[in-house]
């Protein structure tokens, strides 16, 4: 009754043209790429001007500051991260016609963890070396973020997907998310912790790349759920 | 999930009784004469258990009297994990059977487990003044409670956000689910963290070989308060179930016989 | 009887302040839980009869809004 | 008469606590076009929203083609435009496409451009268009080969158009129609000259 289409829908394409358009959107946008890079970098300058900028005291709680920075960094990109397509009405196009909608929603993580957690992680080792980070800490503290930030941004995406319909999102987004990120911040923390004690930190990172798998596998499913709330009625 | 389970040889009673249960008509009519039994039952166990806790029990032999708060923050830590469990149960039903009364039993427990999570905390928190001589210290048990009260918080500020309830008891359930993943992961990674930073912390509640004496009222206890919760869990669903069906006509009718 | 006298078991060997304010919150706690749904439920039941009076007394039907289906 | 492509039976609707409307039945077969028309807060926008599976709040039977509806197979142009502002045009019809796995080539889009009347403007971010070019951005989306799917929903979808836009939209539900579609839409114009048109009403003015 209706022509087919030209062929059978490719799940590729699907992925591809999301992951495309949003880097797209991001790029189109720099100074919104650049503000959570930026946040990171002040808010970690206020720490030797508030606590002390003794390099013993500051090695001491390198990992620290960097993780937590970092988390809040990744807290700031999230609340526009539905909030635009939703208004445009894209979000209800890609909710109603993406099949599955698990796909595209894989392809938007991607693509906000490439212009969010992966300059964070790059920039990490410049900042560790600011905050006098022992030396050898560094790969482990990279290698941290980079599995870690993935599920931050996962389980933020969740967090922003639950509120993008919401006036009060901002404070609620926190508080919904911010309890969640504990177990990274702890295992992060503690790789780059054990290597600037002389420890070996596989243990951390090795349960970090196991929460990084599961967390890419089953998240995205419960941000598809939360976006098909989200664009109902309203 | 729900395909799984309509294809399983249920016997057809259950089938039935399950599909009912979905009714909260259902629910308010049947579980009404249920409540001052279960009522009375938990102010025996709870009057029984605090009077035999704080008079009969002898004192812990390192802490002396103050052990005897345990009495009361066991049964609440337990009830504030088990009822943060029941709200993603009752997630998972409203998910994947479109159940309107577990979202009505998931927005009862909500506050009360919250309640539970505080108490839990607070008698934790005074309980360790005596035992570690400061009201606040990051032991791994306490920083849990306090992240699982913020989940319950988190829980209870989406569902007022959201002003239409049924996506609001969707939009919880995915939280409640999210979150009840991640409880045992926090838990660990807190606990071994705190084990990191301050080896062999002293435990308050995993004293050796208690004596019957000592932990027959904390079983009392836990039950009594097991009791407590669900009458409240059941009282609360009641009434929200009025609330939810405030326009149907057996609310309405309820209504006028309150009225005579 | 662990105690000697009534004094004896408030001062909880020398605890009293911290094992009695935590049962005191406790009690506060739960008596809390337990009123707060029997509060709401009476207000809805006062509420309803508010509305329902009002209806009867327009002298309309009294079905408030009979179109919600019985469940 | 042939199996309907959207079959709605004994359909009640809320929102807001309100009801909106109650045993509503509704069938649009093949190369049929329904207009809705009521008052505002009739229930409208909520009826097509219900029937895209985007409104929850309902009781009743919806099928499209037999089976539950699934979004694939219809496509829904709402108040919102679906269409990204910062992009170009070129680049939005681009993702509608990714969007239903549509594997053809790029010419497609150039072709639905020309359609709409916007030659030339491929590369120009969508906000920097006025209103009504925006307008005839989100239509274009008809224009694709990912459209030809068995019903249209359109709300108001000749708004803020002029008379060449609402020639052009009439122009191609005429061919979606003739092509066995089925078409559900919503305007406060006067309809369209559409063969097999037929006009409902829904809420009070029935």
């Amino acid at each position: 009754m209706t022509a087919p289409l030209a062929s059978e829908p490719s799940l590729w394409v699907l992925f591809r043209g999301q992951l495309r358009r949003d880097l797209k959107l991001a790029f189109g946008q720099p100074s919104e790429l650049a503000n959570p890079l930026a946040f990171f970098v002040v808010v970690i300058t206020l720490f030797p001007l508030g606590v002390s900028p003794e390099p013993g005291v500051l090695s001491g709680m390198a990992p620290g500051v960097l993780w937590i920075a970092a988390l809040l960094a990744t807290l700031l990109g999230l609340e526009a991260l539905f909030r635009r397509d939703r208004d445009d009405g894209t979000l209800e196009q890609m909710v109603l016609r993406a099949q599955p909608l698990y796909l595209p929603v894989v392809a938007r993580m991607l693509a906000h963890w490439m212009v969010t957690g992966l300059p964070l992680t790059l920039l990490a080792p410049l900042l560790g070396g600011m905050l006098n980070l022992a030396p050898e800490a560094r790969l482990p503290l990279m290698l941290g973020l980079a599995l870690g930030t993935p599920v931050l941004v996962l389980l933020g995406g969740v967090g922003a997907a639950l509120t993008v319909g919401l006036r009060t999102g901002g404070v609620l987004l926190a508080l919904l998310v911010l309890p969640l990120f504990v177990p990274v911040l702890i295992l992060g923390v503690s790789a780059a912790e054990l290597a600037s004690s002389g420890l070996d930190p596989a243990g951390p990172l090795l349960w970090l790349a196991a929460g990084a798998s599961f967390a890419i596998t089953a998240v995205p499913f419960a941000i598809a759920a939360a976006l098909r709330i989200g664009v109902e009625t309203g | 999930m729900k395909y799984i389970f309509d294809r399983l040889r249920w016997p057809d009673g259950l089938r039935r009784l399950w599909h009912r249960m979905g009714s909260p008509r259902w629910f308010y009519e049947t579980t009404g004469p249920w409540v001052p039994w279960l009522a009375a039952a938990a102010a025996l166990l709870i009057g029984v258990g605090t009077v035999w806790g704080l008079a009969y029990a002898p004192p812990d032999y390192l802490q002396g009297d103050s052990f005897r708060i345990i009495y009361i923050h066991v049964p609440a830590a337990y009830l504030a994990q088990a009822g943060y469990i029941l709200m993603a149960i009752c997630g998972v039903v409203l998910l994947v059977w479109r159940m309107k009364l577990a979202d009505m039993v998931m927005a009862t427990v909500a506050p009360i487990g919250a309640a539970f999570t505080f108490l839990a905390l607070a008698t934790g928190s005074i309980w360790g003044k005596p035992t570690w001589g400061t009201y606040w210290i990051w032991d791994a048990r306490i920083t849990s409670v306090l992240i699982l009260l913020f989940l319950y918080l988190g829980i209870m500020g989406l569902r007022r956000a959201i002003e239409r309830p049924e996506a609001a008891g969707r939009a919880c359930a995915i939280l409640a689910i999210v979150g009840v993943i991640n409880i045992p992961i926090i838990k660990y990674s807190v606990d071994w963290w705190m084990t990191l930073h301050q080896p062999a912390t002293f435990s308050v509640t995993s004293a050796p070989a208690m004596p019957p004496i000592m932990w027959l009222p904390l079983l009392l206890n836990v039950l009594g308060f097991n009791l407590l919760f669900a009458v409240s869990v059941i009282q609360g669903t009641r009434t929200e179930v009025l609330l939810r069906e405030r326009r149907t006509r057996w609310v309405t009718d309820l209504c006028r016989q309150e009225r005579a | 009887m662990n105690f000697d006298s009534f004094g004896e078991f408030l001062a909880m060997g020398g605890h009293g302040f911290y094992v009695w304010w935590s049962y005191l919150l406790t009690a506060v706690v739960v008596s809390w839980i337990l009123v707060w749904p029997l509060w709401r439920r009476r207000r809805f039941f006062e509420e309803q009869r508010g509305r329902l009076r009002r209806a009867d007394a327009l002298g309309q039907q009294t079905e408030v809004e009979s179109n919600a289906p019985e469940t | 008469m042939s199996e309907p492509v959207l079959d709605i039976s004994g359909l009640r609707c809320e929102r807001d606590d309100r009801e909106l409307f109650a045993g509503f039945d509704l069938h649009i077969g093949p190369a049929e076009a329904v207009q809705l028309r009521g008052p505002n807060g009739a229930g409208k926008t909520t009826l097509l929203r219900c029937i895209a599976g985007m409104h929850p709040e309902y009781e009743g039977r919806i099928e499209l083609l037999g089976a539950p509806v699934a979004g694939e197979r219809l496509l829904f142009v709402g108040h919102r435009p679906g269409i990204s502002g910062l992009l170009s045009a070129a680049d939005n019809l681009r993702w509608h496409l990714d969007l239903a796995g549509w594997r053809g080539a790029d010419s497609v889009v150039t072709a639905a451009l020309t359609r709409v009347g916007l030659t030339g403007y491929d590369d120009v971010p969508c906000q920097q268009l006025s209103a009504g070019q925006q307008r005839r951005v989100a239509l274009a989306r008809l224009a694709l080969p990912t459209a030809e799917v068995p019903l249209w929903l359109l709300d108001e979808p000749f708004t803020a158009l002029d008379e060449a836009g609402l020639k052009l939209v009439s122009g191609l539900m005429a061919d979606r129609l003739a092509g066995g579609g089925a078409i559900l839409f919503t305007t406060h114009q006067p309809a369209p000259e559409l063969p097999g048109l037929s006009t409902r009403w829904i809420g009070a003015a029935a």
